[in-house]
């Protein structure tokens, strides 16, 4: 079994930046409001912090920045020039990225090679390694990996999965491009045949939701008082899909830059807008907060399922802790649940 | 509890109001309720961890609750500023809601402190808050508690003016950064009761939607001069960013300056005009030449 | 290395300032070219927006002036003004931006002089507080530099 | 798609000297948007004005923009010609390349440049410019005066002469103000009553003027045009309809003994009265404060205890229950003329006015020391004393009057900076009329300078020295008291460089002239401003001395400063003559330049309402089609607006916009500098 060291990840690391890579990871922020790490572009390898539990942010923005140029355009009396913007390059390693993350990275493969394929999505998915560290525990009991079909240890998404053991990590090459990365640093890693890669499970009993009965209600349940009563409390303020590692909306723009010349932008948004679908006529389909909450829902788990076959959620439950208001996604989906097995 | 849960009662019961808004215990601490039931009234709570300004549920852009019926509302003294403000705004008639005020003992908040159960702080917005007890309400329930200490607001604003000004902006800049224009502290602000916000205007597109520095030091320029003379301190923005920009010390700063130049503090008086939109003929003018 | 030319953008009312920069090219005050000017009817329709927008779009100053206190076009525009922009000081002030980038004045209509010394003096001071810009941190294109 | 045309003038050399303005044309040329661009030696002349207007039909223009001079120099014309090609007048700008560019600066290059931005600035404002229709208001013609003293009186007969309605309000139970209680008036010494008595008159009898006297200005709605005013008339306790003035209840009341206030305390009235024999409505009003019948009842003695006067009156006039009543006036226009008050030396002050009183003059209460009004009323033959002029303590002529001017005028300690303007006048009258009566009498006058200037104002003064004998003395007084039967006034003499204290027989003081108390008030309730002191503030000081900030509103006599009977009169006539410009239209033409409200957007925070100078915005009900109110909105109205824009900076959501200098126009200005 590859085996690599608290020591050597951390080294692993500097060599990457030593090589110019892009190397994102877990790190502290200075100067926010709440303790805690973020994903961020590592400047340092001793930056690298992976024993703060779930980063307060996901990981999607490595590959949906939550702005970005999708073209340039000049004005003259005569004509407009467009100027695409530079393919993304450079390789790009992700240490220490959380399964739910990895996992919403994939979830969002879908969607965004589904029709038309999304280039800048996958010119940055492609140039990037995920080096995904499973979770001992969970980050708290917002946590429901385990009840959307992953796991503290599941590998979807991910290229490297790590494994904590005393002093290190027992390494899982899952792609190709995660046994490259091995194969790249043979310095860092090393065997150790007693180590074993057990998988972790979240230590709660059997599943208390049943996706399948969720999404047949759901079908069955757009008009419902229900929607009323989940949304009570919700401000609209859209945080949770802010922090959600596959909520992907966007909004795109028009800025000018100079007189003449000016950028079209690719920017994140959120269906809890209460303007998101504001048509020009002034008119708006999903007026009312519990039309929009029931939307967030009817995606994930009616929508999504219905044409992907996974649900657009990996259970690590960042919605739930970054609501203002108390709003309990796992809660509502055990209501749902519950409500969809009562009535066969 | 007891006296606020049995009010709650008194008022279902006498259908005086037909919602009372307060807080109720979940699995994450403690959240809004909406208690229209006796045994929803018994289930109320008040402590330290009741954050949630509950008068941002007052607004008329919150049309399900309007539905729910006339509310009664439990105020601490932030809150009670909110509501105020509200009334003060026109976006409230003070009879259209009964006001339950309790006295605050201000709130806790994550971070190790001495003498405080668990990983707890007092918030700095409340050892800061110039009134606990609200005086705007119908009824006033609960007990004072001890005076919750730290350094508050103030010192974090003094601290980052005696910063370079260069260091100001570093700091600013890379808090601003972390913006993703989600809204969040606007859409929970008890006192962002635009029906647009200026931010989503596009014809002319003053603030730009796009979360780069250009757009973030916009947006955020413009919520803090729109809440100059009107925030609260309630602290709702700062707790619903998930970014964690720090916007309570910048909040901070300008009720500072409304308090230096223009003697305005926001109370729970509604009859007390905000600053702007009036004006003194001998107002400062220290900066103008 | 070319010398710096500032840009500056100059909000004025149309009763009070305009009239007085206009009185200053009847008088044939020479003064510094950077200034481009805004008409507005009034102090009171500036609304910090506009400056915001103006460095947004590559202004390196801005000056805002109209009516002294009391004299105002509509009685008291000035006023309200003035508290907005009191306020908007200390809050640029605050965030690390330079306050000194923008230039208050009142000029009467019959201040040809003062708005040449506004002008001259507000061009001075941008020129030695040198370039300011404002970033989209767009990668790769070098567009726009960063902030200095 | 935008056409925009660039027109860009040389002015002879005046542009052309330091701005290459075929480079500007030719600059422009190739902007986006801009369909045709030339340049023209000068561009407001006829054969300039004929080119844009062509340019305009051959090019189908969809805006104009004229790089030459100021705006405040030819926005009108170019928008005329502009309007005379079919084009909407707002859809021509005007770029100032002359002013702000080739008179400032003489580096051709760099002006060149400069001008060719600001046309660029221009070009893209006038993209987002709409076409605006100009704002017509129907005008009811008819004008309210508020104030019947002589500048009131004038403005209501010259409006009413000039077959404009006129309701005069006066607060009095007569008109005539305060000419009516002066002896002479300078510098002719014609008295004062027969020349102002006929005009009264004249107002009683015109059958355009609608008088409301004993009566005040209530509440004040509406905007030019369409004012609406409520009057509230005060209880007379006499049914006007009835009395037909004979004087009977005058007669017939017992309690004589109610200090005058017409004649300044100096003579007595009974408690039911007309204030002087030719009052105009001749018509008395009961003091109910002194009237024995209401103090009994107020006492809680049910019995009438006193009726004499209904008992007296032979029509049955008399109405004891009789209450103030309101009548509502639509007006299109109003004339202020208020008048003013003489300042008082006393210990008592109005509050928040900043003034004080004067101890060193014992505060009023030295008896023998008097103000101007009071020598008035001694000097009339109608007054009190028959015109006399004695000693007020024991009747006595005196025979050394000491007359102090600038008292409390000129005076900043005491809070009153300016000059009350026509003591210097009436002291020197009040010595001829002094020494006129008692021929062997001293008159000495102390004053800080003598300023008479006005048609035969010096040579009065000069009278007053030269050939009455006053001696004048050139500095303040600073002290008076009471010394046995005289007046001590310690003083000094500045040019003579000598200590003085003179033995006074009467002293008069020149005491300030200040508005009329509850001049702000009124104010407020028309949206009219005031200065520091109370007067009211006029438009502009030289060019609109008679027209207010709010349109509609005019203003005349010692309300707006201190003024003479001269000046007042011709304010009221040049107030009139406004008034009567406004009404020789049959419809109003406003500007379109005025703010509007997006209803659909508005929040109704009605903080647009709060910076509101000119009380332009209005709340208005939206409903749905059930007819249940869904919000409420702010509304500007048009006819008040006076388009300053304060609306839109203070909107937090931006849901106001001014026409003319719209957000998006604003916008596209600041977009054009990058």
């Amino acid at each position: 079994m590859t085996v690599i060291s608290e020591a050597d990840l951390q080294g692993l690391a500097a060599d990457l930046l030593a090589a110019g890579s892009t190397v994102w990871g877990p790190a502290r922020v200075p100067g926010t409001s709440r303790p805690g790490v973020e994903y961020r572009p590592l400047r340092e390898a001793a930056e690298l912090d992976l024993n703060a539990g779930l980063p307060l942010l996901p990981l999607k923005r490595v590959f949906l920045p939550p702005t970005e140029p999708l073209f340039w355009w000049e004005r003259t009396a005569a004509e407009v020039r467009l100027v695409p913007p530079a393919p993304p390059s450079g390789r790009v390693v992700v240490i220490g990225a959380r399964p739910c993350d990895a996992a919403g990275a994939d979830a969002m493969d879908r969607v965004m090679g589904w029709g038309c394929r999304d280039e800048l999505w996958f010119a940055r998915r492609e140039a990037a390694t995920l080096v995904t560290v499973a979770c001992e525990r969970p980050a708290d009991e917002a946590c429901f990996c385990a009840e959307v079909g992953l796991g503290p240890s599941h590998p979807r998404g991910s290229d490297l999965l790590l494994v904590a053991r005393p002093g290190g990590y027992a390494v899982e090459e899952i792609t190709e491009k995660g046994r490259a990365l091995v194969a790249a640093y043979p310095h860092r890693f090393r065997e150790d045949e007693r180590a074993t890669l057990d998988e972790l499970t979240a230590a709660e009993g059997p599943a208390r939701i049943d996706l399948a009965a969720v999404q047949r209600w759901l079908s069955d349940h757009f008009d419902d008082e229900t929607w009323n009563e989940i949304a009570l409390r919700c401000h609209g303020c859209g945080a949770c899909a802010s922090v959600c590692p596959a909520c992907h909306c966007f909004d795109i723009v028009d800025e000018p830059d100079s007189l003449l010349a000016g950028t079209r932008r690719r920017n994140w948004d959120s269906c809890q807008a209460s303007r998101f679908t504001v048509h020009a006529s002034g008119h708006n389909p999903r007026e009312g907060q519990h039309a929009r909450v029931r939307q967030r829902v009817m995606h994930k788990f009616q929508v999504f399922p219905k044409r992907f076959g996974r649900v657009l959620c990996t259970g690590c439950g960042r919605c739930t802790r970054a609501c203002p208001a108390g709003q309990d996604l796992f809660e509502t989906l055990t209501l749902v649940s519950a409500r969809a097995l009562e009535t066969p | 509890m007891r006296e606020l849960r049995e009010l709650a009662a008194r008022l279902l019961e006498a259908n005086d109001v037909q919602v009372v808004i307060g807080w109720e215990e979940w699995g994450r601490g403690v959240r809004p309720a909406f208690a229209r039931t006796l045994a929803e009234a018994d289930r109320l709570v008040f402590d330290q961890r009741c954050v949630h300004n509950l008068a941002t549920y007052l607004h008329p852009r919150r049309k399900h609750i309007r539905r729910l019926g006339r509310p009664a509302v439990v105020v601490k003294g932030c809150d009670a500023r909110a509501a105020a403000g509200l009334i003060r705004d026109n976006q409230l008639r003070r009879e259209d809601v009964v006001l339950i005020g309790v006295r605050c003992p201000g709130m806790w908040v994550e971070g190790g402190a001495e003498g405080l159960p668990g990983d707890r702080k007092w918030a700095d917005r409340c050892v800061s808050c110039p009134q606990r007890t609200p005086t705007l309400c119908d009824h006033l329930v609960g007990e004072d508690g001890p005076e919750p200490d730290g350094p508050g607001l103030e010192a974090q604003v003094e601290r980052l003016q005696a910063l370079p000004m260069a260091e100001r902006w570093a700091f600013w800049s890379s808090a601003f950064e972390r913006c993703v224009r989600c809204y969040a502290c606007r859409e929970v602000c008890p006192l962002c009761f635009c029906d647009r916000c200026l931010a989503d205007k596009s014809v002319p597109q003053w603030i730009e939607s796009s979360p780069h520095q250009r757009g973030n030091v916009a947006w955020h320029l413009a919520r803090a001069l729109h809440l100059a003379g009107r925030c609260v301190g309630c602290g709702e923005c700062e707790r619903a960013c998930p970014a964690g920009i720090p916007l309570s010390i910048l909040n901070a700063r300008l009720q500072q300056s409304v308090r230096e130049r223009f003697e305005f503090v926001a109370s729970d008086d509604p009859s007390v005009p905000s600053p702007i939109g009036q004006f003194r003929v001998d107002d400062g003018q220290e900066f103008i030449r | 290395m070319a010398a710096f030319q500032p840009k500056i953008t100059a909000f004025v009312c149309n009763w009070c300032t305009y009239t007085g920069a206009d009185l200053a090219g009847t008088s044939r005050l020479q003064m510094a070219p950077e200034v481009r000017i805004i008409r507005l009817p009034c102090t009171g329709r500036i609304d910090p927006l506009f400056i915001i927008k103006a460095f947004e779009r590559g202004a390196d100053g801005v000056i805002v002036s109209g009516c002294h206190p009391a004299d105002c076009h509509y009685n008291h525009g000035n006023y309200h003004a003035r508290r907005r922009f009191a306020i908007f000081r200390d809050l640029l002030d605050f965030v690390g931006i330079d306050p000194r980038r923008v230039i208050f004045s009142w000029v009467s209509a019959s201040e040809g002089g003062k708005w040449r010394d506004v002008v001259d003096g507000a061009t001075a001071t941008i020129r030695e507080l040198g370039p300011c810009r404002t970033d989209t941190g767009d990668e790769g294109q070098g567009r726009l530099a960063c902030a200095s | 798609m935008a056409r925009i045309g660039v027109f860009v003038c040389h002015c002879g050399e005046n542009i052309g000297r330091t701005v290459d303005a075929s480079a500007v044309a030719e600059a422009l040329r190739s902007h986006p948007g801009v369909a045709h661009a030339e340049d023209y030696r000068y561009m407001c002349s006829d054969p300039g004005q004929t080119l844009v207007r062509e340019a305009i039909a051959a090019n189908r223009l969809t805006g104009v923009v004229v790089a030459a001079c100021s705006p405040h120099m030819h926005e009108r014309t170019f928008r005329k010609v502009a309007s005379a090609a079919g084009l909407n007048p707002f859809l021509c700008e005007m770029a100032n390349i002359r002013e702000q560019c080739s008179w400032i600066h003489d580096d051709r290059e760099q002006a060149t440049r400069k001008a060719t931005a600001i046309t660029r600035t221009l070009v893209e404002k006038v993209k987002a410019n709409a076409p605006l229709d100009t704002i017509r208001i129907p005008i009811e013609r008819r004008a309210l005066v508020i104030g019947g003293g002589i500048a009131g009186i004038q403005a209501a007969l010259d409006l009413a002469d000039g077959g404009a309605e006129v309701v005069l309000v006066e607060k009095e139970s007569s008109i005539g103000g305060h000419m009516s209680q002066l002896s002479e008036t300078f510098p002719t010494l014609d008295c004062s009553q027969c020349i102002l008595t006929p005009r009264m008159v004249e107002v009683a009898q015109h059958p355009r003027i609608r008088l409301y006297a004993y009566s005040e200005v209530e509440e004040v709605s509406g905007y030019i045009g369409n004012f609406e005013v409520k009057v509230r008339r005060k209880a007379r306790s006499v049914d006007e309809a009835l009395c037909n003035g004979c004087g009977a209840c005058t007669q017939a009341c017992p309690n004589r003994k109610v200090p005058s206030e017409f004649e300044c305390g100096l003579g007595k009235r009974p408690a039911i009265s007309v204030p002087f024999p030719q009052a105009v409505p001749n018509l008395p009003v009961l003091d109910r404060a002194r009237c024995a019948r209401f103090m009994a009842l107020r006492k809680g003695i049910a019995k009438a205890v006193c009726g004499k006067c209904a008992e007296a009156c032979t029509r049955g006039a008399i109405d004891f229950g009789q209450e103030d009543r309101f009548v509502t006036e639509k007006v299109g226009a109003i004339v202020v003329a208020t008048g003013y008050q003489l300042y008082s030396i006393g210990k008592e002050q109005p509050e928040g006015e900043g003034l004080s009183g004067y101890g060193e003059y014992g505060y009023g209460a030295v008896p023998d020391v008097i103000d101007g009004l009071q020598l008035e009323r001694l000097a009339s033959a109608s007054g009190p004393t028959g015109g006399r002029i004695v000693r007020p303590s024991d009747g006595r002529v005196p025979k050394r009057v000491v007359f102090l001017q600038c008292v409390g005028s000129r005076d900043p300690a005491r809070g009153i900076p300016y000059c009350s303007k026509i003591c210097c006048m009436y002291v020197a009258k009040h010595v001829m009329l002094y020494r006129h009566k008692v021929h062997d009498g001293e008159a000495v006058v102390f004053y800080m300078d003598v300023r008479a200037a006005g048609k035969g104002y010096d040579e009065f003064t000069r009278r007053a020295i030269e050939e009455e004998g006053a001696i004048y003395r050139r500095g303040r007084v600073a002290r008076l008291w009471r010394d046995g039967e005289v007046v001590k006034v310690q003083g000094f003499d500045t040019l003579a460089g000598e200590p003085l204290l003179l033995d006074a027989d009467l002293v008069v003081l020149a005491t300030a002239v200040r508005p009329q108390p509850g001049i702000r008030a009124l104010a407020q309730k028309l949206s009219v401003s005031c200065d520091q002191h109370g007067f009211i503030n006029e438009a502009h000081p030289k060019l609109r001395p008679v027209e207010t900030n709010t349109a509609g509103i005019f203003v005349a006599g010692a309300c707006q400063a201190p003024r003479d009977i001269p000046e007042s009169v011709a304010m009221g006539s040049a107030a009139a003559a406004k008034v009567l410009g406004l009404f020789s239209n049959a419809e109003l033409e406003r500007e379109p330049t005025v703010a509007r409200v997006d209803a659909a957007h508005c929040a109704g925070c009605f903080l647009c309402e709060r910076v509101c100078p000119y009380g332009a915005v209005g709340r208005r009900e939206v409903r749905d089609r059930a007819g249940r109110v869904l919000k409420v909105v702010a509304e500007v109205n048009p006819g008040v607006c006076q388009g300053c824009g304060t609306c839109q900076a203070t909107c937090p959501g931006k849901h106001v916009e001014l026409q003319g200098f719209t957000d998006e126009q604003i916008y596209a200005e600041i977009a054009a500098l990058g």
